[in-house]
């Protein structure tokens, strides 16, 4: 795979919805794959919450497309059980927020057994889940928690952005043999992008540039990309030449391809809807300050969602989480323009 | 056997809740609520019956169906309709609201009047309000702890964990499970053999019954029984109360995966109807007394959309500030 | 009505975890192992009954207190004893361990025997295990999956919530309660009202019953049916296998707590005791013949514990080395 | 209170356990206030695993000091509960580790419920957890995991590393009227320390100098502590003068005290137990490079556990988490002289 996020000598490509792009991958591995089968509340009848999983209980019938009781900490145990025994579960929790009802299944025994059982067992799992803000879901659904398995090793995180990076991540994520967190954004689903119709798969651990730029390096993934990539243009308009990068996936994290672009642009706004204490952006930061230490022109920025719940107003939930301003203003700062 | 006055006021609350689901249903298609919206329409009976068994120093606990348990603990009456006015605010998220428009309809809390609140987490209330339980028992006081929860957040581990350590510990809480036979659209009978969920109750030894969840007096009596078991000390009780949803699961829910003649026959057991039909009969009122009740109440929800459309959203700077020196 | 054979086998597992545990908690006490260790001593019956009546390709999953599932379900036998010498290498942390000493007594996993593994988390293995019947259902096959835990973890939510799935989904899943009647130093009386604990299974509908987990004929019998009722499709059964330690919760718990008359009925009553009068009896074998294995299975743990003691501790590097590349 | 562990002009203190010092302070706040009661397993009858509950249940009876089934999200619940109508729970989960099972109760109800009430309600419960590696206790007892708390709006965070910091944090956390995850260290409850034998309590936020250097400023806390003071004693030797900080809370953290020392300093070691990828020190970092960036003259090292699992042998088990050697390296290294 080329670092773009879009094969250069591609056909064109079809335009398609990003719970559609997921909705293909989940097809297309459980026709390639007879152990993949899908578990969680509401993704069978329903067809899931965000229309992910429409069609597919008709295509492969209720053993392999699963509605689950309200009981994710089991359920999702169970997905630890049938994955160590050769299946290929993909789990669904609703919101990442509920995740908080799951970590010791993915934390101690997921990501875990491979490593307690002197290397002699696997877990090939995949959680899928959805966060972020937007919508007035307030406090309890609303939350960005990849910090939470950023942490944990064992575990890769996964946090497309587009509709081409959630279908090849998530083929890529099944055919994995060890647990993958696979976390969509909750207003990404309605997006539309181009999405080949051949058959393709992304390695992990490769991010993408989403604008070049040598002025200052911008790094944000998942909901945050499309913000980054237009403050990136207002940012333009000021003549700021941003280049934008969307690791894709934070463990395995393309470290190189940022600090690559560090030294080429002196300076780094990192962008994360999280809270900032504690969050991912924070660890990309202490890894480019220990490695690219002496290309830094300015203090890493970290633009990130203020230290509170989210409000169920929607005014305050914006001010709660980063916009395009606040990336804009940071940019700036960076570069001693403000 | 009960004074006109008292099946009034029942009624006044299960009309009440009807009118505010029915009104903000609308506010919500017009765009002035957002987010998640959970009715209780047809469920009125068992937060009217069971809070009206309570005293104003004990515990209720809610879901994020909320709204119906709000309103019959906030104690809506005859004088004081203000509680509607600060659910109506805060479902559309002002500053007047109970939680100034933090919380939402997910998320009410009324810490004044006992209510420890609704929650986004199916199941989550339930160990909170076993919780509450215990430390009445810590400080030896007789109050008692309802406990508000559906058929879906059964199967939430936290309820079985909850109705053992509250059975062990001997704690005031009366678990109200609402079998209202769907979770979103899973239907009991797919989620569990045992449809009869109180069943689950006895393997902890916890006193256990089902009850018409339609019927506002009989869903208030079992609750005053089992309150009466609480203040004795003898600890838990639970009580499965069947009903059915009016509709989808939420405002944009169709819920077309209902059958027809299911629906049909819950709605011809409508809870409002029932408690109607009570409060003309065994409490001899007039249509023309109960019209006004209704006419009363109708226009207090037309002052309740008014006072929260005017009521400011909160402020931002404010709420940045606070933030900040959090 | 069982074959000499069939009894002798019963009996050489029970010897070998009471010889296993005995031996090592010598060891404990001599530093050569460190960390965690719960002896299963006195509830021989149970692991050894329980995967006697399963098939080479069934499933199991166990506990922190793990030794005996994994002996058991290891198949030491006549004329292999190397399981024996990979747990013992494995509780001492060695190379040569089941888990090359990264997990240690409790995580001790042997995959090529379908034992999915011990776990540290109590409750943890319950959906995993269950999970693994979920598999089985899917792909379609007759395979079962024994899920051990105690009482204590029947009181992790994850117990009724697994429970309650495999019922609805029918899952090929024993779930074999050792109730112990302690957690720890908690008394199963403190712990519940209802300390049957198999009435759980019954309010999700599953058949659920108890036996005398002391008695390992009484076990295998009983498994031997459920696992017949999972093979047809039937679904889940949960048997409850009382019993009780023969000492305290782990190697330095004194178990000074456990009232001195039941200990003794229970020491009375106990499991290898009973395997060896079973295969004296019923299998009609000469107290000579008994000895003779008793030595063998002496001998082999003798041999397992200087296999331990030459298995060298793994190498770090090596273990940096794997950590860099993941 | 002073920036120092001890009061300067206290009397000469007793000696006791970190252990003791916390069963003083749970047994003075009980009989200070009513509404304080504690639960956990085998925390009555046995007195805890740690003997951190010894002799409470003889004075203060089975209603204040209760043990548990093995329900510990529900318990957790139930502290939240009694918190939230005028109780004051302490409520104990044997090892950090678990507490991947009541996240949800910790995350989205105590957490949020103070803002979600709209300030109305308040959760003044304190989580006393476990947490660290040393005595072979294998990957589930192990972990460090104080990053998810750290990383979540609406808790406090403390890991005390003294028995006087212990008892003094404890007490303050039991006053306080909000949530406080409260960590101790397995290998510190048999440490000993000067106690006072008159009552104090020790401010959160305020961090602790161990030991005042001109060259290289460590930072450490819990366990991590006593490493970071005997790597400076052998620095010293090196004629290498390390100032050793002690943050004691994490949430607040005395930001300034770091800040001042690194401006002095210009050098700064982060010591943590936990893994490096998205801990607290990688947070602590990416402050530090962004409010003291001109100060620093080289790239701040973090001293982390490694990327794995904790291992059941003891010279893995070693081997996954910093050793003095370790942060002697590092420290020369920001003094370039490895
Ligand atoms: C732990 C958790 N899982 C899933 C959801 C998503 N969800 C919201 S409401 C609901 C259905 C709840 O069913 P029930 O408990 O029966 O309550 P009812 O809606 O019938 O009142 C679900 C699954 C959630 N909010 N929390
Ligand atoms: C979730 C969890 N809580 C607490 C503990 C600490 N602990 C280890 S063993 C044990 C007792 C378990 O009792 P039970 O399930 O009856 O198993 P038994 O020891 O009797 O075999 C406890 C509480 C743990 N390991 N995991
Ligand atoms: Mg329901
Ligand atoms: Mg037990």
């Amino acid at each position: 795979m080329s670092a773009m996020a879009t094969p250069v000598s591609a056909p064109p490509a079809r335009v398609i919805m990003y719970r559609e792009a997921l909705n293909e991958a989940l097809r297309e591995e459980m026709i390639r794959d007879a152990r993949v089968f899908l578990i969680g509340g509401g993704i069978a009848q329903r067809g899931g919450s965000y229309k992910v999983t429409v069609g597919l209980l008709d295509q492969f019938g209720p053993k392999r497309v699963i509605d689950a009781p309200i009981s994710e900490s089991s359920f999702t145990g169970m997905g630890v059980g049938a994955a160590i025994t050769g299946m290929r579960p993909v789990v669904e929790i609703l919101f990442v927020d509920f995740t908080s009802l799951i970590m010791d299944q993915i934390v101690n025994q997921a990501a875990k057994y491979r490593f307690m059982s002197g290397g002699k067992g696997r877990v090939p799992l995949v959680l899928r889940t959805q966060g972020g803000s937007g919508g007035s879901l307030a406090a309890q659904h609303s939350q960005s928690l990849e910090a939470w398995f950023y942490h944990v090793p064992g575990l890769k995180l996964v946090m497309p952005s587009t509709p081409y990076d959630a279908k090849g991540l998530l083929k890529t994520a099944i055919r994995d043999d060890d647990p993958v967190i696979f976390i969509e954004h909750k207003l990404l689903y309605m997006e539309k992008g181009p999405v080949p119709e051949q058959e393709y798969t992304i390695d992990f651990g490769v991010g993408a540039i989403r604008r070049p730029g040598k002025d200052v390096t911008i790094v944000a993934w998942s909901g945050m990309v499309g913000r980054a990539l237009a403050a990136a243009a207002k940012l333009a308009e000021q003549g700021i030449d941003a280049e934008v990068i969307d690791p894709r996936t934070l463990v395995p994290l393309d470290k190189e391809m940022i600090l690559a672009s560090v030294r080429k642009t002196e300076r780094l706004v990192i962008v994360q809807e999280a809270v900032r204490r504690g969050g991912v952006a924070s660890d990309i930061a202490s890894l480019v300050q220990q490695e690219a230490f002496d290309y830094l022109d300015a203090p890493i920025a970290i633009v990130a969602g203020k230290n509170t719940p989210i409000p169920f107003n929607a005014h305050l939930e914006r001010a709660a989480v980063p916009q395009e301003g606040d990336i804009i203003a940071a940019a700036k700062r960076c570069l001693y323009l403000s | 056997m009960y004074t006109p006055s008292f099946l009034e006021q029942l009624y006044r609350t299960l009309y009440t809740i009807r009118v505010f689901e029915t009104r903000c249903i609308q506010l919500y298609r017009q765009g002035l609520i957002v987010g998640y919206f959970h009715p209780y329409l047809g469920e009125e009976a068992i937060a009217s019956g069971a809070c009206a068994a309570l005293r104003d120093d004990d515990y209720i606990i809610s879901t994020h169906r909320g709204h119906g348990h709000c309103i019959a603990r906030g104690g809506v009456g005859a004088n004081d309709y203000s509680p509607l006015r600060k659910m109506v605010a805060e479902v559309l998220g002002r500053e007047d609201g109970y939680c100034h428009g933090r919380g939402g309809s997910m998320h009410i809390a009324d810490v004044t009047r006992g209510n420890i609140g609704a929650n986004g987490i199916v199941g989550g209330g339930i160990p909170i309000g076993t919780g509450a339980a215990l430390g009445i028992r810590i400080r030896g006081s007789d109050q008692v702890v309802a406990v508000f929860f559906s058929d879906g957040a059964a199967n939430n581990g936290v309820f079985p964990e909850s109705l053992n350590m509250a059975a062990i510990w001997d704690l005031p809480v009366v678990f109200v499970l609402e079998n209202n036979q769907y979770a979103v659209a899973s239907p009991i009978e797919e989620m569990t053999r045992v449809p009869d969920l109180y069943e689950r109750g006895l393997a902890y030894g916890v006193p256990s019954s089902a009850v018409d969840g339609n019927d506002v007096l009989a869903v208030y009596q079992k609750m005053q029984e089992a309150v009466a078991t609480c203040r004795q000390g003898k600890g838990p009780v639970l009580i499965e109360a069947k009903t059915y949803r009016h509709g989808g699961h939420h405002v944009n829910d169709p819920g077309l995966y209902m059958p027809k003649d299911r629906l049909e026959h819950y709605k011809a057991r409508d809870p409002v109807g029932i408690g109607r039909k009570y409060l003309l009969e065994q409490g001899q009122q007039t249509e023309e007394a109960l019209r006004s009740i209704e006419q009363e109440v109708d226009r207090q929800m037309e002052e309740a959309i008014a006072f929260a459309t005017d009521s400011p959203h909160p402020s931002a700077e404010e709420f940045l500030e606070e933030v900040q020196r959090s």
